[in-house]
């Protein structure tokens, strides 16, 4: 296990999310169709597709510039609530990577706590409104404390702690978005946004292990 | 599932692409960033006002892109906001240095990337207000949702402030005129099909053949609860009811009724809701002074229908009786 | 059945209820017998314009009444054809004195019903004229069938001899202008879905979930023909090549393109079938010099629609061109 | 058996009429829902029942003055093509009556013929064509030829060829009315105005085999 991460494995990562959101496109629409409005698969592909195709015609220089190049896509091609949250997450991400070109543990925890800050301060949710932030949090805390145990371990704790964390959040009420429009009828059902989280922490940490 | 398209990833740019050959003498379509703008925008120092959210509610918004109404309308993917890259040339397009009024309708997704839209805007140079609509009383408008959703009451807001950009008012008293309309207006829907959003391929949710959804959106997201089926009489007080409670409007007051269509429902049944909500108006003393039958603001081939009412003073009266020149909404011109 | 109705029976009589408070300023409809007339009827010496025929095509014909159009419409039970006895008030009411045209659907039922009433007024002292609509290709106009029916061109007719009327024209020259628009308009149709007539209950016939009915009519008949589902694109060449091949266009022949909805389709997917028929039509070399697009002549709820092409000439350009201004069309004033 | 019919039969007759096509009014929807609009059981049911209380409001004098007010009351109340072609068969069949009180075998068979020409004249269709004439004609032949066997025998005779008519327009490819568009797609089923007719001469019959 390599104990810092470069552009490789910023890119493999995100080639893998892309290729998970793609697959896991209907399942991801029928987890919004339940609570939402059945579009969550739907826009993440479309985000993470066009969000490829910018990185492989302009080859960014470093996992930050992968990052941010990502940002700007999805703010443009995912729309919804999804895209300028997640175009944030990565926007913050990125900011916090600045141009460094290999990342040691606490630069992959400070992109993954800028990324849930980014989420936060834009769609301003709480833990448990069963959101994205359901499966960030427990993500971020998770690789707190797994940092020192290199890079692929700290995502893979991130990665552990967002399955589980958007599997808790099927009993839930939600407070924020459009499931919170169901009220009571929400609970129940698993919230999109926090099992695509999921996906693209599980891509993170599988590229990490691969690296 | 079912529908008259081609690709289902080509729908909005199909639609747009008839829609712009259809109308040429009203509008200009622009496919990439998509937004559509008035024929003659910008026009010369009037306030511009700029609406936009996900397609499958035609013909909002691009409908009511005209003389009088919207200068420009953003659809995004079917039931999806539209992206902030889009917005802004829309935004840019509609402003002759008077300023834009951006019509939003409170959903997470439309608020967040008309903020950032707004804010790109500004910094271009641009006085940008935002509006938001929040009519759909059948949601709690608390801290525990997202608010109340904007529906049907969008259409009214953006005739009456587009009547007012129109008679040249200011940024300040478009921006007014709009909140007052939002202010004054209340909505409520039911379902009786649900739709089906053509990326996904199945209906957005299931009812028996004896059930309607009470509190339906217009993203073909579910309503808040479930009844068996119920007259048109029954079903048109249920929806009024909350309505009324939370507008509270005093005997005698002036009212505009808009009764719409959700997509898939006979225009004879608007009709027969329509008397049936005349008849609880006036029997509670109300006055229904102006009106709107038809499918204004759908969830694609959703059978169904809402209720908006508004609250009318004089100057929304003259706003609203203000000549109209859009693909959906047309009269005094 | 799902239907916003009260009673099945009362379906027509309500709806008519609701209409007339919705357009009050428009119509005054009387409901026994069951007619609508124009709120200013009779218009002093001007040929009077009158059609009906069976309820469920809403907007069509009540929505037509008005300045520019029809003078009087008269609603039948759903699906049939109304009886001479509100056909013949209707058409007193019409008349000025300067004779009253009738714009007939070629159904078996409403001829002879429109025919009694025709000779019932007559014996009245009114110079009756009817001109029958039979547009739909695809039905053989041979010995071997009742003819064409009367689809989406009637609003077309009712349109260009109603603008003649206003202007004045005599009688003779409003059934000519009638007669011709009939002579160069063309239609055909597609149900994606059927429809449930109310006192049915039961949809109108049954298609399997990838099956569409092509040679559709508004009355909840079967089509001529099944076939699996295709593309917007397809299903489009498919109703156009039977109506060029009988109205043979010219090239250069400008046209009026006309895309209706059956009632329960979304309008972004008559969009794409009117960017489908542009393309041929320009590709044939053919001018879509006007265009209409949305649900004017329906059925029920039914999922499809028909595609209508009108051959112009200057005189009917300048007459669709024409203010009009009534529940369901309105321009120009 | 009466040797003659008068008023009572005639009213009893058209309520006879009346109770059945109420009765079969899904019936005759459902027949004309697969190759028409499904409405002819709808039509007729209101026809009838308006008919009837105008009956009972403005009783009648003569059978002939009954079927002129049944005449009537269908032109304005039924619509659609059966309307105005039953209409002016019991108009014409009132003229044939005229204000005869006692009905006679010929009187019968005159009330039967007239009513069918009336139909021709007004829809023009052939025998064959997969309309109600298609009942009526082969009744009109059958009372004729049971013409001498005293009215019951009569009715009786019309009732029979006419359900047999009705039944025989299932293979014919209809050339009149709405089934006509569905070319060769209407064959394998009855024509409901055949089949309503054959109930309306069945309660004829049947009202004459309680006189
Ligand atoms: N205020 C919010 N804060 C954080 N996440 C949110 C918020 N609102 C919605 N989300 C997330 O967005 C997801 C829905 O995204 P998507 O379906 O793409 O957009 P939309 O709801 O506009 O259709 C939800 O499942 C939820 O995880
Ligand atoms: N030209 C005609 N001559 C005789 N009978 C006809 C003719 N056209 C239609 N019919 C009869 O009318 C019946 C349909 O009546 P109905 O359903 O009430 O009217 P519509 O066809 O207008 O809906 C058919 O079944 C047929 O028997
Ligand atoms: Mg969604
Ligand atoms: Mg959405
Ligand atoms: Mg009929
Ligand atoms: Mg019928």
């Amino acid at each position: 296990m390599a104990a810092t991460l470069g552009l490789d494995w910023a890119l493999d990562w995100l080639h893998r999310a892309g290729a998970v959101l793609a697959e896991q496109r209907m399942a991801l629409i029928e987890l919004d169709r339940v609570i939402g409005d059945a579009d969550h698969g739907e826009n993440m592909e479309r985000g993470f597709t066009a969000a490829l195709a910018k990185l492989e015609a302009a080859p960014p220089a470093t996992p930050g510039a992968a990052l941010k190049s990502v940002a700007m896509t999805l703010m443009s091609t995912v729309g919804g609530a999804a895209g300028p949250l997640y175009g944030t997450a990565f926007l913050r991400a990125a900011t916090a990577l600045g141009d460094a070109e290999e990342l040691d543990d606490a630069a992959l925890l400070a992109m993954l706590t800028a990324a849930r800050d980014g989420i936060v301060a834009r769609g301003k949710a709480d833990p448990g409104d069963k959101t994205m932030i359901d499966a960030w949090t427990p993500a971020v805390d998770a690789a707190g404390a797994a940092v020192g145990q290199g890079p692929a371990a700290v995502l893979r704790a991130a990665a552990d702690a967002a399955a589980l964390g958007a599997e808790a959040t099927e009993p839930l009420v939600a407070r924020k978005g459009r499931a919170s429009y169901l009220g009571e009828r929400s609970a129940g059902h698993r919230d999109p946004g926090a099992q695509s989280t999921s996906f693209i922490l599980r891509a993170a940490a599988d590229a990490a292990g691969n690296a | 599932m079912k529908k008259l398209i081609n690709d289902p990833r080509a729908v909005v740019e199909e639609t747009m692409e008839g829609f712009g050959l259809a109308h040429a003498d009203l509008v200009t379509v622009s496919l990439d960033p998509m937004y559509v703008v008035r024929k003659d925008a910008p026009v010369v120092t009037k306030v511009g006002l700029v609406s936009g959210g996900g397609s499958g509610h035609e013909p909002l918004h691009a409908g009511y892109v005209g003389r009088g109404m919207l200068d420009a309308a953003v659809p995004g993917a079917v039931f999806t906001s539209p992206t902030p890259d889009a917005v802004l040339p829309a935004t840019l397009a509609a402003n002759t240095g008077a300023g834009v009024v951006l019509i939003v309708k409170n959903y997470t997704g439309d608020v967040l990337n008309f903020e950032t839209a707004a804010e790109l805007a500004q910094a271009e140079g641009v006085d940008v207000r935002t509006v938001l609509v929040n009519d759909d009383v059948a949601v709690e408008d608390s801290l525990y949702t997202a608010g109340r959703r904007g529906v049907g009451g969008t259409v009214l807001v953006e005739k009456l402030a587009g009547a007012a950009a129109e008679r040249g008012d200011s940024l300040d008293a478009v921006e007014e005129i709009a909140k007052r309309v939002n202010a004054h207006v209340r909505s409520m829907g039911v379902a009786l099909t649900a739709c089906t959003v053509p990326h996904a391929g199945v209906p957005s949710f299931e009812l028996e053949e004896d059930e309607i959804e009470i509190g339906i959106g217009i993203h073909g997201e579910p309503g808040r609860h479930r009844l068996k089926l119920e007259s048109a009489d029954a079903i048109t007080a249920r929806l009024l009811s909350p309505i009324l409670a939370d507008l509270l409007p005093t005997p005698g007051q002036r009212l505009l009724l808009f009764v719409n269509g959700m997509g898939g429902t006979p225009q004879s049944e608007l009709y027969i809701v329509f008397r049936a909500a005349t008849q609880i108006l006036e029997d509670a003393g109300l006055q229904v002074e102006r009106s709107l039958v038809g499918n204004y603001v759908t969830a694609l081939e959703m059978q169904g229908c809402s209720l908006t009412v508004l609250a009318l003073d004089d100057e929304m009266i003259e706003l609203w009786d203000a000549p109209v020149h859009t693909a959906a909404l047309r009269w005094g011109v």
